[in-house]
């Protein structure tokens, strides 16, 4: 959960009915309605969001295989939330809680065990069974978000076998760590009000060690590989802008000022970012284009995700600028430079940009830049970013290092890579038996 | 009878099938093809990666005409086609031994 | 309206916020913020989510027809509600009542009639303006299911027809029969949370009977008639996936756990037959598909929609399991081994998803398998599978011999299909006068 | 703001909730979350709605161009909003507030301006920054609408300047006459629940004087220009549609009966204008198309926007059926009559509807008529009308004066349209350097 | 060797390429395209504006063959393709003077 | 002058349209085509509907050259486009009797 202590304090010294409620415990109609909607959105940042987003960049002989593979890592998502992540993501791990939330919660009994007045559990002023499903659609988007960089040519049984075991080894405990109470970087004062870590840094470095690992595309990058369909693209953009309303302002886990300020800044860095990129082409190349600015619009939205809580609408303005500066060149030079085939920017727009974000949440935060105030245990811009940068590094460090190890072992076991024939003819008929389109 | 191909731009299409109905041509056969010639294609780019797009959208019209036709039908095209600038395309003739309307069974000249 | 009287007085032991609206009927303000939200949703379903969906399935030719026919029902199920269907399924037919609502409110009067206190009408906690919305989308989404059975043959002025006098023949009454207080399914204590009966089995066996009676698509089964675009059919299912929250954890008419309970089940049910269909196709045939995710998913959406208020997560895991394999033997199997041409799988999906739904719904709800409990004279899962098997039957049988009238009569006013020259030709030229693609 | 006095002291009787909350200025959270939400649906609208609806109508080389628009006009919309444009519609100018509201707000310090009691500001129930983001979606989409007046051949840079210009000149203006306490249209009593002048007829006029001076497309109107992909114009119309119900149900900014019934009369204008356009298709060309479908929703849609909080059901129908037949006229017979080239017809549509619904929402808020009463110092129709017609004609005359005047400008110093060889080629690869499929 | 250019209609494809297959024709290249002439177009009308579609999609088949199967291949492409209705299309018959293999470098009858 | 119609494997065309610029080749039309031939399609299910797609995507190449430039043209699509696998494609080679140049009306050789 997302209450970072001093945030807390703020929200409930802000919004009576918050504070009310906590004296009674007692579920808020309005929060709930508010969160329903938020999960109904994050859901729909997958699907359909960032399947055409995603798929509008891949081949036409590679489209439906995005496609299934959002589809299948929601159910995947889905079944092992319920089984067994919740509990070591919210579950309390006893001990252990600073690194995990144990299994104590296995089968999520806790959504359906009555207190002592026979009511049913809250978080907040929600019901549980709405706070688990929120956060269940974050573990839905997170492993989805690392396909970008490895589309097109792994197999889809080492995606499967991958992403499970990701979701268990690296997306719950990282998510306990930061977002539980009692998780270590959560105590720390790491501020991540929506999921710069946990979701984008965490996905993005991910992908990186897997685009590298499962190799280059076959022709990559003399053949030319444009997108197949950037309309498909554009849609999706518009899509994930107004599904992070649900993801940012979501995250304030009720309907008050905090969700409000959570939108506002959303819209004002990711129009920020978008108007920074197309300039940024629009200077260089001479050609703005459709792709710039939905590349721009995510930048922004991914930057400002961990600070979109916390900071006000100047630094939002400036968390947008920079984003699209820094996803700009993570897109179009890093890459290069380093000649990986991250295909559709999974590391160069969430990995970078959220890095971005949360190293800018830890400094506009700071009231005198019109940020609503540092982490707990902090009281400065400094010591906000000394824990901003562990937050970061020991995200970078843990879900590379595991991504890693699974990888070799999936590698082992079934191989990561489908054979050059079925690259050639395009994942959609070689691995799926069907075709995009028969127009 | 002769085969008439003919590379023209697209939005010349139009034009082309208008003089050649006039001059009471019968049947035209057209596919969109990709042309590579003098005339430069674009660059595109996407997030970094350029990609030099030889190839331009071209109309490529198969008519089979009888041979007294021919003249006619290719001065048409090359009036309508015409736009000056490079990237016109070109009009390719061959012989043609035989045509038969399937409809009809009909063959030779009658079936064109 | 969807309060069984157990399910309500377990709602109301639940919520304080409904329970004090009771005591002076007043208006909740989180409760109609999120049921405004859940109108949005369903009808999100079918404009654009359902026209995609089957749209995509459907060939190229044909795909205009397809969404000219919904966004063309949306209008004509509006209006016949606004006229006296609305009457029919929520008015109260007095001495009738137990099989319709009567005529006495047409035009929806009652919506601005004002009580002693000049206060408007309330359904609950919220406005009986919204309730009316919101099942008026039922309306609308339950006679486009039907429209996949009979796709790309049926004459539009046929379908017209059809749908408008099924609407007020069919529709009306069993929707009155099952949710209105007083009808004679109500009565009976049968569980039907969000739509099991009322929407999906009654739009099935109408598609059944239909295809049947319209007859097989020329060239059909030799003839291959590849989905043109499974890339529409993916966003359609992201699409309704998402819209079905306001479905289902809609139908709870309130903003607290029995919405988010319902949400909850919705999603488990839904992924866990995404996971089965894929499974089943990658064990059997090799090759998991897209289109195979995209039908698990609504098969699991489907069969979760009677029970998704009543039964607990493992409840619902176990339907998304069974609806899976029913509805992939439903579309593959039965359809096949009969002949008949349902094309988009209207009756394979809906109809059969809807009946195991409805089905298991009535052994789920049992508190011993992590059930809410039994509807209302039920004590045992004995006397309420019977409830539920009469509830199926008797839909099954009115709704079929109704649509065979109809049909029938239409056939020789105006005839049910098209010419197998317009059919050729494909619906969208021959007659809408337009083209699906001009690329 | 919305809330004309007759109309705010009618929906303070009907929901305790407001009375009770401006007696304390306090936030009810329900009312905040449907207004988040309706933010979230009105930002669709744009994103990717309306860029669906109109770049299905264009030429497949110039597809990329609207969807680029439409992502550029939201970056841009949403700066020049936090800089100044808010501050223009929603401050308070002092001696000119009755027809700009200044420059005070500039960079929307009051958003975060605390109060006495160290309370965030509130805009009714709902916090101030919600207020300000729902009110930035509709500066966002208006803008949007005009593209399609000029679509497929105005320079890029030209619609930037263009865009921005036309937000702080005559957007921000506009709207404070008409919703800002203090406007004149406002003090006049105008109706315009939510935008029918602000926004459609705004959009229209701009649209049609744009059109007129950038001139016909090449070619235009002999050559064949058909709409590349109508599938993508249904998708865009029903997300259009599912999303007004945030642009006409959140004009309410609570969530209550005058929301519901707002929603209400919008789903019946717009079913009743699609059936009407369906069957003037049919009557008159024999086949009834989807893109007429579409056309018609659209129109009722505009239509009732002005009207929706305003009328009862009956005369929502009746505004669906007129605006179906005058927008009908406007976007077949005016255009060609007059020979100008409104592409995706902006004026037709929106600027005929527009005015269409100004026009009878000044007839059918009589409650004689089932509607709800009459604005400020008004009591009869005649009046209504005459205020009704006075807000119509200065916004039509205000923008369209200056969107001539800008456009002159513009044109002098960096030209208004393409070359034509670029026209020829497309804007989506001559401007953007990009295409929208590669199949 | 003679290449045979057959224009038909689209929904004729599947029963032509089996006729000819059944004949030991092993190889056809399939075109989309679309056709002009005597069979009239239909017309669209979008928001009044109304657009007269006078060219019809076909399939061009091109079959390459040695001399002797040309008789019976034009046959059987006549008997599958004719619906007896206009715009079923048409056979054009012309020489070709080498054919090569590409995997192999055959050239000649044997490559065809 | 001679036409040379070449299929070749989609993925191919970069390589070989590269090829033929190299050797000083100035015009070619290439047509997105479906062939069918001794190599296998695949087969789509769909809801437990079987389809076999017999007809693979293919590149069709249409190349006018002026007879000294035929040997090493084809001998230039030969190497680039073979990739020793079944389903390579052809090259056919007919005459062709005049060639027009629809900008300059140039005709003949000079036109190629
Ligand atoms: N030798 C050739 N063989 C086949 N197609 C050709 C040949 N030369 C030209 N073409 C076609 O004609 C088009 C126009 O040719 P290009 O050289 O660009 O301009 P121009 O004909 O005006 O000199 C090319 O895009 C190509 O499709
Ligand atoms: N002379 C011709 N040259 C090229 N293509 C032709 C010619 N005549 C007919 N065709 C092709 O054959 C198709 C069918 O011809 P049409 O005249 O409509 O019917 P039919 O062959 O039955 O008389 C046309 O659409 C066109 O593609
Ligand atoms: N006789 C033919 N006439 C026309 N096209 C042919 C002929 N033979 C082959 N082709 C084309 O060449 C392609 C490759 O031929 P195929 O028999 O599959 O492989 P290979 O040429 O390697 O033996 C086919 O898909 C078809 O498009």
């Amino acid at each position: 959960m997302k209450l970072k202590t001093s945030l807390y304090a703020f929200i409930l010294a802000l919004m009576p009915s918050i504070a009310a409620a906590e004296e009674a415990a007692k579920l808020d109609s309005g929060d709930t309605a508010w969160m329903i909607t938020a999960c109904a959105l994050v859901l729909f940042m997958t699907i359909p969001g960032l399947s055409l987003f995603y798929a509008g960049m891949a081949r036409s002989k590679n489209v439906l295989s995005i496609m299934m593979q959002c589809l299948t890592i929601t159910g995947i998502a889905t079944i092992l939330w319920v089984i067994g992540v919740y509990s070591i993501a919210f579950g309390n791990g006893g001990d252990l809680n600073s690194v995990w939330g144990g299994l104590s919660d296995m089968f999520m009994g806790s959504l359906t065990a009555k207190d002592a007045n026979n009511a049913l559990p809250l978080v907040g002023t929600i019901p549980r069974s709405v706070h688990a499903m929120f956060q269940l659609t974050f573990a839905i988007i997170t492993p989805a978000l690392i396909i970008g960089a490895f589309a097109e040519r792994m197999k889809f049984g080492a995606i499967v076998a991958f992403v499970s075991a990701w979701l268990v080894l690296v997306y719950g405990p990282v998510c306990h760590w930061v977002w539980a109470e009692g998780g270590f970087l959560y105590s720390d004062g790491v501020i991540d009000f929506a999921g710069g870590t946990v979701v984008h840094i965490n996905a993005g470095i991910a992908g990186l060690i897997a685009c590298i690992m499962v190799g280059k595309r076959k022709g990559f990058p003399t053949t030319k590989m444009p997108p197949h369909s950037l309309v498909l693209t554009c849609i999706g953009t518009g899509m994930l802008w107004v599904g992070w309303f649900g993801f940012n302002a979501g995250s304030a886990l009720t309907a008050g000022h905090g969700a409000g300020m959570a939108m506002f800044t959303t819209q004002i860095a990711a129009a920020t970012a978008t108007i920074t990129w197309v300039g940024i082409e629009w200077i260089f190349h001479k050609k703005p284009s459709a792709l710039g600015a939905a590349s721009g619009a995510i930048a922004g939205l991914v930057a400002i995700t961990p600070a979109c809580g916390n900071v006000g609408p100047m630094g939002a303005l400036v968390i947008g600028f920079i984003s699209a500066i820094c996803c700009f060149l993570g897109a179009t030079k890093l890459k290069q430079r380093f000649g990986y085939d991250d295909s559709l920017d999974a590391f160069g727009v969430h990995g970078i940009g959220g890095t971005v974000g949360a190293v800018l949440a830890g400094i506009f935060c700071a009231p005198a830049l019109g940020g609503i105030g540092f982490g707990t245990g902090h009281e400065g811009i400094g010591s906000q970013l000394t824990a901003q940068i562990v937050g970061i590094v020991v995200t970078y460090a843990y879900s590379g290092v595991i991504t890693f190890i699974l990888l070799k072992i999936i590698d082992k076991v079934i191989g990561l890579r489908v054979s050059e024939e079925e690259e050639t003819e395009g994942l959609d008929i070689a691995v799926h038996g069907e075709q995009g389109y028969n127009l | 009878m002769k085969q008439i191909i003919a590379i023209i731009k697209p939005f010349k299409l139009d034009d082309v099938r208008e003089a050649l109905s006039n001059i009471g041509v019968q049947g035209i056969t057209v596919t969109e093809v990709r042309g590579f010639g003098r005339q430069k294609g674009h660059t595109e780019l996407y997030r970094g990666a350029e990609y030099v797009v030889d190839f331009l959208p071209k109309i490529k019209l198969e008519i089979v005409v009888n041979d007294n036709m021919l003249e006619q039908v290719t001065e048409a095209i090359i009036e309508t086609a015409n736009s000056g600038k490079i990237g016109d395309g070109k009009i390719f003739i061959s012989n043609i031994e035989n045509v038969i309307r399937i409809r009809t069974g009909e063959t030779g000249p009658e079936a064109v």
